[in-house]
Order: C-alpha cells, then structure tokens, then sequence
C-alpha cells in the first residue's frame, strides 16, 4: 500500500508542480463552459437542455487532455520499466496511475458541478444525480482511457489501433451518464442508469488494471 | 548447485531484430560475487542483451533464469533483487533530485539512507534542483544513487559510465568492486572494459 | 535605438522606488478625495434618473471599475512590450504589478454590473451577451497571465513569456469596447465615451467624470505600491535594498 | 522556400507514423458531435439551434487535443534546437510547423462537417458556409494555439494550461463563426463575418509566428 | 585582424544558474584551424558555455561573438557557420536514418552527399531503420552524420563521444583533425580530453 500511495503521490506532484496548478483545471472547466454560451444565441431553455452535455463533454475532454502523458511520459523517461522491474504488482502500480489521472483530470469537474449548474440554469434537484453520476461513470471512463493510451505506447501497430477504438468505447458511460441526470432533471426515478454506471465501474476497476498492465508489458519489450 | 537464489543463467539465448540476429547460443553462468562485462561494438547487442536478462524483453530461443527462474516469471520479491539501469535515467524532470530518490526509496524493499549517498554523490548541493535542470552527468549519478537504493543483489548496468568525469567513474568502479565483495552480482555492458579490469571477469564479446 | 535619458533612468531601480515612494501619497489622497466627492455628489448631488429610478446610481462605480480594468490591461500589456523588447526588467515589474489589480477591477466590474443587470435587464448574469463575455474573458485573460507566470520558477523567464502572452491578448480591449455596436446587446452602447456630445446630462456626467479620475489615481496608486514591494523583492540582494531595510535611505 | 516544403514534409511523415495519436482529436470531434444529441430530450428544432455552436466548439477543443507535441516533441529531443540554429529564418520555421499541424489535425475536421450537420439535422443549406466559415476560421486558431505552445513549451504537458491561455483569445473565431453559420441557415447574408474571419486570418498568420518565435526562443533557453 | 569572420571570441562571458556562478570572466579567443576543449567535473557549466556559445542562452553578463557580431544576432547565413551537438541527438524517432539525415541536408546551405558518410559510420545496413529502433551509440553516430552534412565552419561538440564504441571514438577524433586541418574551428566539452590531445588547444578549464 505504500508503494501505492508514493506512485499517486508522485504523479500528482508531477501533475501540479506548483500549488498554483491545482487550480488550472477548474479555471479550465470554467472557460470550456463559459464557451459554449458564446457559441448560442442565448435563451434560457436551449441552455438548461444542453448544460447537461456540456459537463459531461468538459469531464471526457479534461481526462482526454490529462491522459496524453500517462504512461508515453514514464515509457519515454525510462521509469516506466523500473515500475516493471520493482517489486511492486505491477498491477498495483497501474492502478495508482490510474487513480491519479482521476484525481487531476476527473475529481474538479465533480466539485465544480455546482457552478456548472448554476451557468446554465440546472435546477438544483438534478445536481446531486448529476454529482453522483459523474463519480460512478468517471473511474470507468479513466480505465478505458489507460488502456487506450497502454495501447498507443506499443510500438505495435495492432496496438495503435485498438487504441482508437476506446473512444468510441467511452459512449455508453456517456450516454447513460447524461440519462441518469435528464431523469433525475424530469423528477424520474433515476437507479436504472446509476446501477448500471456502478456495475461498469466496478467492473472496469476490477478488470481493467490487469488489461492495462498486460498492454504495457507488451509494449515495453 | 548451492545456494541457486544467487545464480544467474543465460541458456543458449538468442536474439533476432528486424532480418539480424544480433548473438545465438549464448551461454552463461554468474554466481554470487560474479562479474560479467559485455563488450562489442555500437549496435552489437549489448543493450538488447541486458534487458532480456531484466526480464524486460523476452529472448527470441534460450531463456534467462535469476535463481533458477525464468527471469520474465518472477515472484515480486525476487524481482526486488535484480536492478536494471539502461540508457535512460529514469527520472522525473519535474522532480527534485530528492523527490526522484524518495520515490524509489518507497518502492525498494530494503532502502538504504540518502544523505549519505548524496554527498558521495556530490549531489547534496543539487538536492532540490529539479531534474529537468541537471546536467547530464548529475542526471546519471542521480541515477546511480537510484541503483544504490535499490538494494539488489544483481546489478545489470548499461554504459554506467555516459556522461560521468573521472571522478565519477572511479566512484561507479569502487562501488561495482564493493558490490561483488559483498556477494552480489553485476553484469555491465560498457565501451570502456578497462575500468573493470581490476578482477576476475566474464567477457561476453558481441 | 537611441533612447532618451529618462528612459534610461526608469530603467534604474533605486531611482524608480524613490520616484513611486513621492508619487504615490500625492496619487493616493487625490484619489481618494476625488471618489468621496464623486460618491457624494452622485448619491446626493444628481437628479435620479427618469427612468430607472435610483438604481441608475450605480452608474457612478460601475463604468469607472470597467474601464480602469481595461485600463490596467493595458498598462500591463505596454509595460510586458516595453519590458521584452527593450529587456527592462523595471517594466516587468510593471506589469506583473498591473495583473492583479487589474484582475480586481474586472471582477468589480463585473459584480457591479451584474447586481445592474437584475433591475434593468431583469438578470443578473447572461451568458452568450457579447459585453458581458468578452468583459469575462478580460478576467480570465489576466488569471491566465497570472497562471503562466506561476508555472514558471525562472523569474526572468516567466516575465518575458508572460509579456508575449499579455501583448497578444490586447486585441480583447477593442473587442470588448465595441461588443455593444458589434453585436445587439443587452448592454447599451456608449453613452459617455462617444465622440460627438455626450448623451447623459451634464448634472449627471460631471460627478461620473469625477468618479472615473478617481479610480484611476486609486488604480495608480495602488499600483505604484505592489510595484515597490515587486522592486524590493526583485532586488533584494542589491545594497541599496539592505541599506532600505536596515533603515537606510537608497 | 525549400526548408518550408522540407519541414512541412517532415511534420507531416511524423505525424502519419504516429497516427494512432494524431487521430485521436476526430475521434473526440466525433464522439463529442455524435453524442451530444443523445444528451438532449430530442426534438429537431432545438437541436438544429444548438448543433452548430457544438460543431464549433468541438471543432476548436479537439484541435486543442491535437496541439500538445506540436513543439514540445522537437523541444524534448533537441530538433527545435537544431531549427532554431539552422540558416533557415525561425519565423519560416515556425509557421511551417503551423502549417503542418494544421494540414494534419484541423483541416480533415472540415470533412467531418457533413456527419456533424447529420446528427444535428441541420438543412444542407448552412454546410457549404459551415465549412467554409470552418476553414477561414481554424488558421487563426491554429495559429493561436501554436502560441500557447509556444508560450508552455519549457513546462511539463501544457494540455489544461494552454486552454487557460488560448480559449479566451479564441473566442471571437467562435463567435464570428458561428454567426455566420446561423446567418447561412437562416439565408441572411454571411458575406460579413466570414470576411472578419478572413481579416483574422490574414492577422494571424502574419503577425502570429514572430510572436510564437519569440516565445520558442524564450523557452529553450 | 585580418579574417575576422572565422573568429570565435568570449569577452568576460558570465553564467549564473540558481544561485550559483558557474563561470565568469571567461575570455578566450579562437581562430581558423583553432581547437579548443572545455573540460571540467559534472555541473560544472561546459553545456551551458556550449549553449551560451551556440547562442542558444544569453548569458549573464559579457558576450561572445562570432566574426565580431554577437552570436545571438547573427545573420542567417553566418548562422549557417556553426553547428552545434548537445547531449540530445535531435532524430524524429518515427523517421528512419536515411529520413532524418535527408531532413538536415534540405536545411544546410551546401550540403554534402551522404552514402559516403553511412558507409564511414557503419549506418549503412541501419539506413532504413527508424531512429526508435537505433542502439544509443548508432543513434549518436546519425547525429555526427547531419553535424558533418551541415558542412559548418565551426564546431560546438558536447560530450560527442558518449556512447560510441572506440572505433567511432577515433573516427571522430580523425574527423576532428580533419576540421582543423582544413581550416575549421571546434569547441568540445568531454570528459577524455586525451582523445583530442593529439594537437596543441585552448584548454577551458571550469
Ligand atoms: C455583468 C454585466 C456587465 C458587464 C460585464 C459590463 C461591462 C461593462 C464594460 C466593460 C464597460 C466599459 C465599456 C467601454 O469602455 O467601452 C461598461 C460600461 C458601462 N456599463 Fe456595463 N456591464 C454590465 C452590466 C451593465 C448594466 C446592467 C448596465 C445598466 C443598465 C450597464 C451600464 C453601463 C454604462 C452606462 C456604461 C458606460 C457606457 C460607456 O462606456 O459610455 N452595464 N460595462
Ligand atoms: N535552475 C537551476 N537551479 C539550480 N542549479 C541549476 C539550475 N539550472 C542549472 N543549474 C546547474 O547548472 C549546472 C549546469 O551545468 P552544465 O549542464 O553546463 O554541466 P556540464 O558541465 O555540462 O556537466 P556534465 O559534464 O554533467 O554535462 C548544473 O550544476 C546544474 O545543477
Ligand atoms: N526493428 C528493428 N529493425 C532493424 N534493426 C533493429 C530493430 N530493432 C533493433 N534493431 C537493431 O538491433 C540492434 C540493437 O542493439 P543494441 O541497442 O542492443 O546495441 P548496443 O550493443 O546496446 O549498441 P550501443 O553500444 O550503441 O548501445 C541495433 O543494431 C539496431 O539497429
Ligand atoms: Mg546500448
Ligand atoms: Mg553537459
């Protein structure tokens, strides 16, 4: 469990070098929202009907842009293979990178849901949904990113491109993410789509890692 | 043999890249306190050679085994005795010098004192400069203080001397020669076999 | 290129902090009055508006706080330009002084007119209203100058990326100006800062204009303070620095 | 002349060679405009409104995903120095790297216009002016976003930061953008904003590359 | 003096890094067919004199010049006269050696032919292989190839020698003298100063 810790530990520190850079994601997320708005021609309704997505799109597009380091990083500087060789899990040790990439990309947008809310005129019934989903959907959606991006390490070709493919692999998360919170916007009842982003999720974290871990064994020969 | 944990054994390894087969049929065997430098000259295999004992990639025919294992199916610990350091420092260069080390620290089973290091090192006045700031010989020290850390038994260094001053390279060499008086093993590709010319050694001539 | 002497005078630290230590009592007073008249004279001296009533007071904060903000960017971007190409770290000092104030006043800007807008607009905050965009964006152009310096522990190299950052972000100032005529607006256009005369009653556009001089010596006021404390910390190792904390004169 | 063809060649084999990463911003462009729909309670009119606000704002943060190596990569191995110190003008350099980006990950996102217009229904009127406004729009952005670059190359992955930096000066491409987007849709005369985003353009592709220069130089320092 | 175009010259150059002064009142001067070779422990500031040199980093105080003009605003072609080759090798990993190479060769302003030049370093059978698959001392190998095709007049080499084998030590050495003999100027931050002690030099001491 140490080890676990001084893996997320470290790539949060390498995340935000400075404590001013905690703050650049929720800055980020404001300006991503602030956006949209700008790109309608403004009228209450419009904006509450897409809010929603809108989240859910900042949330896929903040891991995406965190993600890009992930493992190339580690692989390039060559610490990815003295993750491999040391005598943690390497299993482990994934799942520890994993969980800091939630932490840097995904976690501000679940505490930001408020404002987001707030900028596009959601009524405040639908935010706890909204939160809650948000944190059933997004540990899936950071596993299937890492394997993707394991994917594109590879100097295989075949990697690359499944690697494509994970994407795409994300919409489900996103389609009944966005469900959960319309339902709950309509005052319907909402378990239906939350158990399913829960069983997803406990199904991505249980096994994805070792998935991942496979992936990068292959491409760091 | 006795005490076969301490053992490592190259058997009939062979390895091909791209249409070329970089060496076949190479046999050998390190025990406890052994010495093993490979030499050849640039693109021979030497690096290749070393990370298939790592276990990192995997040997084309023959296998190598640490202990009697196949060294890509070890038990955690018996990884946590084999240290590998290759071209790359393995740093992080957002890191402090002591972030980097720290970080390795957590991960060694057995992790030796830093301090003590670093002044051998002459890191200490480095300690909290970030990686990315270092001069390439710092980066490769910092990297041997690593190793160090590391606590392992078999040591597998590629070129451990790049980028370092002479003083630097006695160091590495006294380290190398404590190591294997105290039992342990190493196995180094270098393009300057001279520094370790000091004892007994197999030569594995690619 | 040939600079003339007092440019080269700004350039010199010591001088500087002398220069802004006897400016800014005078800045700070003046300012000062001139906001309490302005206030008074507002509040109690004009007519209420036919129209909105006595809400329209705000009138008297709220344009002051969006052009001293822009103002600021301004001086911010001009001192980064000066400071880059001329490489006077003075002007750095400068503009990395002018980011934060700057950075208030938007928001004062943008608070007051949002407590405007609930009367008048029947809204507090409008989203896609090109003012009130390009206005926020002012803000989040000045946090982002402030986050790239952050990110930077090389002072020197965090003033000169910095200042490009700040130069480029300059065609925001017209955009921001213009929204109301570009685009059709919540906000209304110019009723003061139009060419032709004014179209506010002089009862009303004098305690304004007051209003606006005083923000502005408040802004440079302020400004020549964070910039002593910027040269100070600047400069901490230089003699004259020590002999000014160990309660000598520079 | 020949260094510009030769370095744009160049950018453009680099990127093909490691296309797995260089497609991954349309899949998002996709993902995003695919999904968004699903997002909303469907009903044609709505969405028509809003669909081309999200194909522009998907359009600007995918090619903000594709933007991170375009310097760093070269910083990290030592080629931008050698670019920097070789005969050729840097501005010349620079711009030729724009170029390249450009050609890679903006311009294909224009061909995936029909599809967004489909998933939005929008009348096949509005999609000649989409893409045209499309193309007249992204060099400035691209141009932009090689400025925030620029501006982070000396710093770890710039990914949220340079988003901080950029989005709020990319906003007026979004706005005229769309404008004239909505302008065509409605068949009003589009003539102006589209010759504003000429005008852009034409800034920032001239006035653009020093300062994206002067900022490289900065951060190899 | 007569010439002055191919004269390197440091006027009190000064470097501060952190807190530290790595060197100051550094003068030196160096003329056509002029060697000079820094030599100094890790961290002592050879890279950033290299850089500084290059132009790459202006430093703190005092200036180098190249032909009498400040090496930070040099004319593109007087750029054209120096070549400069850090520890970073400056290959696209995705381009193979020939790719690469040919890059370098369409940015110099005389380029020279470069089958000759593979076959002198042994990259020929590696031509088509992308730099990613190179072994460290091929990788460093390409990289003297595109110093060689730029067909520069002075030569700022740092650390060149690290990881070549000692057949591509001599060749470098050979080449260096060839340089000078032709009327060239090199400046060489190594830790083998012995390589190039063949003939007399400006010894940089930091
Ligand atoms: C959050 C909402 C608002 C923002 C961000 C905002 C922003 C600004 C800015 C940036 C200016 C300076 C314009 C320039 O220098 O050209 C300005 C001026 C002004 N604002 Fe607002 N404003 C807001 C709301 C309001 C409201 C609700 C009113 C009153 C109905 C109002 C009345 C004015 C007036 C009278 C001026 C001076 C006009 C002039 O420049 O001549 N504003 N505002
Ligand atoms: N930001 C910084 N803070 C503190 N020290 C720094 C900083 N940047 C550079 N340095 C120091 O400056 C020196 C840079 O030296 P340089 O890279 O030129 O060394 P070198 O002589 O090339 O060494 P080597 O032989 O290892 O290549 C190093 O000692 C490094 O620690
Ligand atoms: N995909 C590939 N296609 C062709 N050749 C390859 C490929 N991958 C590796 N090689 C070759 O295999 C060899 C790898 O050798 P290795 O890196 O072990 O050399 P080395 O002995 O470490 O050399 P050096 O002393 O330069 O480090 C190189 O000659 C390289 O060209
Ligand atoms: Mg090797
Ligand atoms: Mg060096």
């Amino acid at each position: 469990m140490g080890a676990f810790r001084a893996i997320v530990l470290r790539d949060l520190r390498v995340a935000f070098r400075r404590w001013s850079e905690v703050a650049n994601p929720f800055v980020f997320f404001a300006v991503v929202v602030a956006l949209f708005p700008l790109s309608l021609s403004p009228s209450a309704p419009e904006l509450r009907s897409i809010g929603v997505g809108v989240v859910w799109i900042a949330a896929l597009l903040s891991s995406l842009l965190a993600l890009d380091g992930l493992f190339r990083n580690d692989a390039e500087d060559g610490s990815l293979e003295q993750l491999l060789l040391s005598p943690v899990p390497f299993g482990v040790t994934v799942l520890a990178k994993i969980a800091a990439h939630w932490l840097v990309s995904v976690l501000p947008l679940v505490l930001l849901v408020p404002l987001s809310a707030l900028s596009f005129r959601l009524p405040a019934s639908g935010l706890p949904t909204l939160a809650f989903a948000l944190l059933l959907a997004t540990p899936s959606l950071s596993v299937l990113l890492a394997l993707g991006a394991a994917l594109t390490v590879s100097l295989k070709r075949g990697g690359a491109i499944i690697g494509l493919l994970i994407l795409p692999l994300a919409a489900p998360l996103l389609i009944f993410g966005t469900r959960a919170t319309d339902f709950a916007l309509h005052g319907e009842p909402v378990a239906g789509p939350l158990y399913l982003l829960a069983a997803m999720a406990a199904a991505a974290v249980s096994l994805g890692p070792p998935a991942v871990a496979a992936a990068l064994k292959v491409g760091l020969e | 043999m006795l005490q076969t944990s301490a053992v490592l054994r190259g058997e009939s390894l062979e390895v091909w890249r791209g249409e070329r087969c970089l060496f076949e049929g190479l046999d050998f065997e390190l025990a406890s306190g052994g010495l093993a430098v490979v030499v050849g000259p640039n693109g021979a295999g030497k690096t290749t050679l070393l990370r298939t004992l790592a276990g990192l990639a995997p040997p084309t025919a023959g296998r190598a085994t640490w202990g009697g294992t196949d060294v890509r199916s070890l038990s955690p610990d018996a990884r946590g005795q084999i240290a590998y350091r290759g071209h790359l420092d393995a740093l992080k260069r957002e890191l402090t010098v002591v972030e980097n080390l720290e970080f390795y620290r957590a991960l060694a089973p057995r992790a030796a004192p830093l301090e003590p290091l670093l002044d051998e090192l002459a890191l200490a006045h480095v300690a909290d400069v970030r990686a990315r700031y270092l001069s390439a010989g710092q980066r490769r020290r910092t990297g041997l203080a690593a190793l160090r850390l590391a606590g392992a038994k078999l040591w597998l260094l590629d070129e451990p001397t790049t980028n370092l001053d002479a003083a630097g390279r006695q160091l590495l060499a006294d380290w190398v020669r404590r190591h294997l008086d105290e039992g342990g093993l190493a196995v180094i590709a270098t393009h300057q076999p001279d520094l370790f010319a000091g004892r007994p050694a197999v030569v594995i001539e690619l | 290129m040939k600079l003339p002497r007092w440019f080269h005078q700004l350039g010199s630290p010591p001088y500087v902090y002398r220069l802004a230590e006897r400016l800014s009592p005078w800045l700070g007073w003046s300012g000062c009055l001139l906001i309490a008249v302005g206030a008074l004279w507002g509040l109690f001296g004009a007519p209420p508006d036919f129209r909105q009533g006595e809400v329209y007071r705000i009138i008297y904060i709220h344009p002051q706080t969006s052009y001293v903000g822009m103002m600021a960017y301004v001086v911010m971007a001009v001192a980064g330009a000066v400071g880059f190409i001329w490489r006077i770290k003075l002007a750095h000092a400068v503009a990395v002084s002018a980011a934060p104030i700057g950075a208030s006043f938007v928001l004062c800007s943008l608070i007051t007119g949002a407590i405007w807008g609930r009367p008048t607009w029947g809204t507090y905050w409008e989203w896609g209203d090109p003012r009130i965009m390009s206005q926020t964006l002012l803000l989040f152009l000045f946090l982002g100058y402030l986050a790239l310096r952050a990110s930077f522990e090389d002072r020197d190299k965090a003033d000169r990326v910095s200042a490009i950052l700040a130069v480029v972000g300059v065609v925001n100032i017209p955009i921001i100006h213009y929204s109301v005529e570009w685009w059709n607006s919540l906000h209304q256009g110019p009723s003061i800062t139009r060419l032709d005369e004014p179209a506010i009653h002089a009862s009303m556009l004098v305690p304004f204009l007051i209003m606006v001089a005083g923000f502005t010596f408040f802004f440079y006021w302020l400004l020549l303070n964070r910039l002593q404390g910027e040269i100070v910390e600047r400069e901490r190792d230089a003699r004259w620095v020590q002999e000014l904390v160990s309660g000598g004169r520079p």
